[in-house]
């Protein structure tokens, strides 16, 4: 069966809307994606007959919102093939996830451990690191990327060792779309111990996730980059390791008692989750994931890669073009750059066309330096993105890139 | 001319065509020609930040004017850098510090450009600005 | 001009559903408030026109989203008579904006220094207080409340010193209603040059909050106590504060220049935003201030103090009720107990008959327990509760206390 | 009776009342008239987590039957429980083990419940089952 992209393109409203005039071209997915009507009108729904704070009441409302928030977290648990629903920690987004996990782990690194990392991490999975290791004099190491975008494999086993203390790297590369072996580096890694976290940002909407086959410690996504709204997230770990980190938010429901010399602190979730929760984003992140799995990531995936190798190969034909991020295993997204021309003029002008791109370093400042980029051009796919779009955009750029030369 | 009348001639030049795209280019075509800026005054001391591309603005006195050059990395700043400097390059600092800005907007650039965008125009302005006032308080002093 | 309670309440859309075949009378809104149509729409909007991270593109929906987004901060730092609009820092909530502040002053503290705070905060403001203290081996200080549910201002001014590093404290008590003398605690404080931080969870929807006048370091609020969405509050600080304190997530708008070594934190008030925005929400709470600011808080304050003491004396006419907290300056926040009853009984039937209240202990364990309670009923109004939803509740209360005696 | 008659009689007293307000005023007259717990037992070994409310749940062997007595400080989770102690009282620990509690459905009660009340309902069920359990050992074990 096709992929129906024609009918679903019909549950995004802002897909019918114009720019400069134009109808608008959406390749900018990498950073925030569009949502479904499902979505929007759950987050209506909600507001209209729902609303209530959560677990504290003992009112009718209150009741409501509390079956149908932990409802999502039983979804979105069995989505990721979580072993236990309380493994799912909800939170602001992928960086809210990993600052967690990083502030929890004061108290597992000391002073010339090291902490590993990947040069090719989004700030978000690469600063709380480094800041991490700057209080505790520890050691961020920082696994190479080679040439076509691949990780260094054998250079990281070799930095795998008993003084690492955590391995934080992302499944796919926000820049460069490389899908990284998680598997295989997990379980290096666990041969010595090493928990492992996997920034999971641009993988929830285009892979499938399971949680219990990557074996890893954490995943942490956010729900605005998969179609879901702004303003939630998840982070996953094993409840053994989420058991014994210490919270670093405190108050609402995350306590069970407390007086002025001490606090109890709840079970798990609850442990993680301080303050009133954002229980309306969180169900419009249960539909869209709903929504993904009724199309079926493997068929997202795959009406993806279509797009991403007629885009490739219309962009090869271009003189001038360098693509950065040439892995085996790619997600529908291309980083390039034109010789002679600047990112963010092809950008401007791209845009007075409908086509919103993104350009500039993609918040991987030290990765787009290493590659001698001051920045790039980057199209990132969604699910509503369409061939005859793809056609489009190339002939724009051409446009564009014979104004400028 | 006046600044007002520079500017004047600016807004009627854009207003000429009807299509962005057109403008675009016309800006492009700007920036291409801009006299590029004497390499010794690339540097950090120059660069003018709060722009995605880089700006280098550069001035100098000469017979109680001041005259701009500047450079950017991206032809598009380059073409609204130009635009600045054609309109306010050649005039008394005194000048300077009266003009009415208020030609951007009726160009629609502002407008139209994007924030980062939109904050480098502010900044540019910002640093001519307090080019022309070094030199005015220079000048008092003397 | 009368309160055009009847009019504004078509607005709100929940309030028109039915709860256990009842109309649904909401007196929960110290828990969370219902939002009006006003709200929705926006969020509604925002994603089906407007949808974009910020910021960073250099498209059109980046910038329609970031115009929105700043635009939204340069309103609320207007609302809340702010001096910069960089001092407005967008969080998740009250709680995340006490612990951002918290967090950020352990580098502030040390052994042996005193932070202060009063009995009657909610977990929210005296967990992150307490376990900093614990941290750093200081002193967790706590002004007590006197029989009425007011501070004990004369021993309050005692326990200030140079030892006290920082003072945090409610504005309104979200178990008592007692509006705490904000001005003249902060002006005493400060005559030791200490800091001063206010929970305004409970007040932002209910007083006019003008930071300059209350001359308080920081100020803190979530939008969904104010008739906004879910997910967002505010953390005001003084700029010469918020330039001093270290953030404490990372990644995102935060950085500006990073390399592997390094980072370079971005200026106020991105430094202490890591991560996506969460836009749509922060466009709801823009909408609901400016909601609140047609209506007048005035006048929104005017009327439910009459739904107060209309509330409170019809109450006392009832044998066997004791309101716990009668502070003279109180918002309409009404907690009692019935002799011989449970709280979670009352609370069961009244939530047969329509009424949402809430029972426990507020998240206020220590406050609570001081009283000799172990729990209340709790009756919160908000500007869209009536005079005969307050009549329908004390004829089912007195029918629930015949039930249950 | 067995359980499974004791249940039905229970959903049918329920199904009497159409009124959520009655069935609520017939679970508090359980509740007043629940045998009181010895003060012994009101220690908190026998303290059931979960509820709002809390309740204390003691059991005692006689004649090879489990004898359960109770307590809560609120009286409608006393009715609650005074329900499952006369359905589940002066059995086997092999029947209690084998019951099927669906009645509870039947009556509308976990649907009526609010979540920290159902949880408790939860949490009251599993310890009446760690009870039968435990007696079960004991006795095989003799
Ligand atoms: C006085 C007070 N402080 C703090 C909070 C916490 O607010 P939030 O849960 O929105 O972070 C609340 C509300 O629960 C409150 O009433
Ligand atoms: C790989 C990667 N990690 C982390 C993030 C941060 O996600 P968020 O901003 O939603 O917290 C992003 C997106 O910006 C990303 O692409």
């Amino acid at each position: 069966m096709a992929f129906p992209v024609n009918q679903l393109r019909n549950d995004f409203p802002i897909l019918s809307t114009q720019v400069h005039g134009k109808p608008l071209v959406y390749f900018d997915n990498g950073a925030t994606t569009q949502k479904p009507r499902q979505v929007i009108d759950r987050l209506v729904q909600y507001y209209e007959t729902e609303n209530s704070n959560v677990h504290r009441g003992a009112h009718h409302l209150s009741n409501l919102a509390t079956v149908s928030f932990e409802g999502a977290r039983n979804f979105i648990a069995q989505y990721i093939n979580a072993q236990r629903t309380e493994e799912v920690i909800f939170t602001r987004g992928t960086t809210d996830s990993i600052n967690l996990v990083a502030s929890s782990f004061h108290s597992f690194i000391q002073k010339g451990d090291e902490v590993l990392i990947t040069a090719m991490e989004h700030h978000s999975n690469l600063v709380p690191w480094q800041q991490l290791c700057k209080n505790k004099e520890a050691h961020l190491c920082v696994i190479q990327v080679l040439e076509d975008g691949m990780l260094d494999m054998p250079v990281a086993r070799k930095m795998l060792s008993p003084k690492v203390k955590i391995l934080a790297f992302t499944h796919i590369s926000n820049v460069l779309g490389t899908i990284n072996p998680v598997k295989e580096l997990v379980a290096e890694a666990h041969r010595y111990n090493i928990p492992v976290l996997i920034d999971g940002a641009q993988a929830i909407a285009h892979v499938q996730v399971d949680v219990q086959e990557l074996d890893c410690e954490f995943y942490a996504f956010s729900a605005h980059k998969a179609y879901g709204p702004m303003g939630t997230g998840v982070l996953y770990g094993k409840s053994e390791w989420l058991n014994k980190l210490p919270p670093c938010q405190f108050g609402g429901e995350m306590i069970d008692q407390v007086s002025f010399d001490k606090t109890v602190f709840n079970k798990l979730p609850y442990k993680f989750e301080a303050g009133t929760p954002n229980v309306a984003d969180v169900l419009g992140m249960e539909t869209a994931l709903r929504y993904l799995d009724t199309l079926g990531i493997k068929n997202i995936q795959q009406y993806e890669d279509g797009l991403l190798e007629h885009a490739t190969s219309s962009l090869l034909k271009i003189p001038g073009i360098k693509i950065i991020g040439r892995a085996k295993q790619k997600t529908a997204v291309i980083s390039f750059i034109v010789e002679g021309i600047h990112p963010y003029d092809l950008g401007t002008l791209l845009d007075q066309m409908g086509i919103a791109v993104r350009t500039g370093n993609h918040c991987a400042q030290p990765l787009v330096e290493s590659l001698g980029l001051n920045g790039t051009i980057r199209v990132s796919f969604g699910l509503y993105n369409t061939l005859s779009e793809v056609d489009y955009f190339i002939d724009s750029l051409k446009r564009a890139i014979n104004m400028l030369l | 001319m006046t600044i007002k009348e520079k500017a004047q001639a600016v807004v009627e030049e854009f207003w000429m065509f009807d299509d962005w795209m057109d403008k675009y280019a016309y800006l492009i075509e700007l920036g291409k020609d801009l006299p590029v800026i004497d390499s010794q005054f690339k540097t950090n001391n120059h660069l003018i930040s709060g722009c995605q591309s880089r700006v280098w603005l550069h001035a100098e006195e000469q017979e109680g004017q001041i005259v701009f050059t500047a450079d950017s990395d991206a032809v598009i700043t380059k073409g609204i850098v130009s635009l600045l400097i054609r309109i306010l390059s050649n005039h008394t600092p005194k000048e300077i510090l009266e003009a009415d800005f208020s030609f951007l907007e009726s160009i629609g650039l502002q407008e139209h450009l994007s924030p980062t965008r939109a904050n480098g125009l502010a900044s540019m302005i910002k640093q001519i600005q307090l080019y022309a006032r070094a030199f005015q308080l220079k000048s008092n002093q003397l």
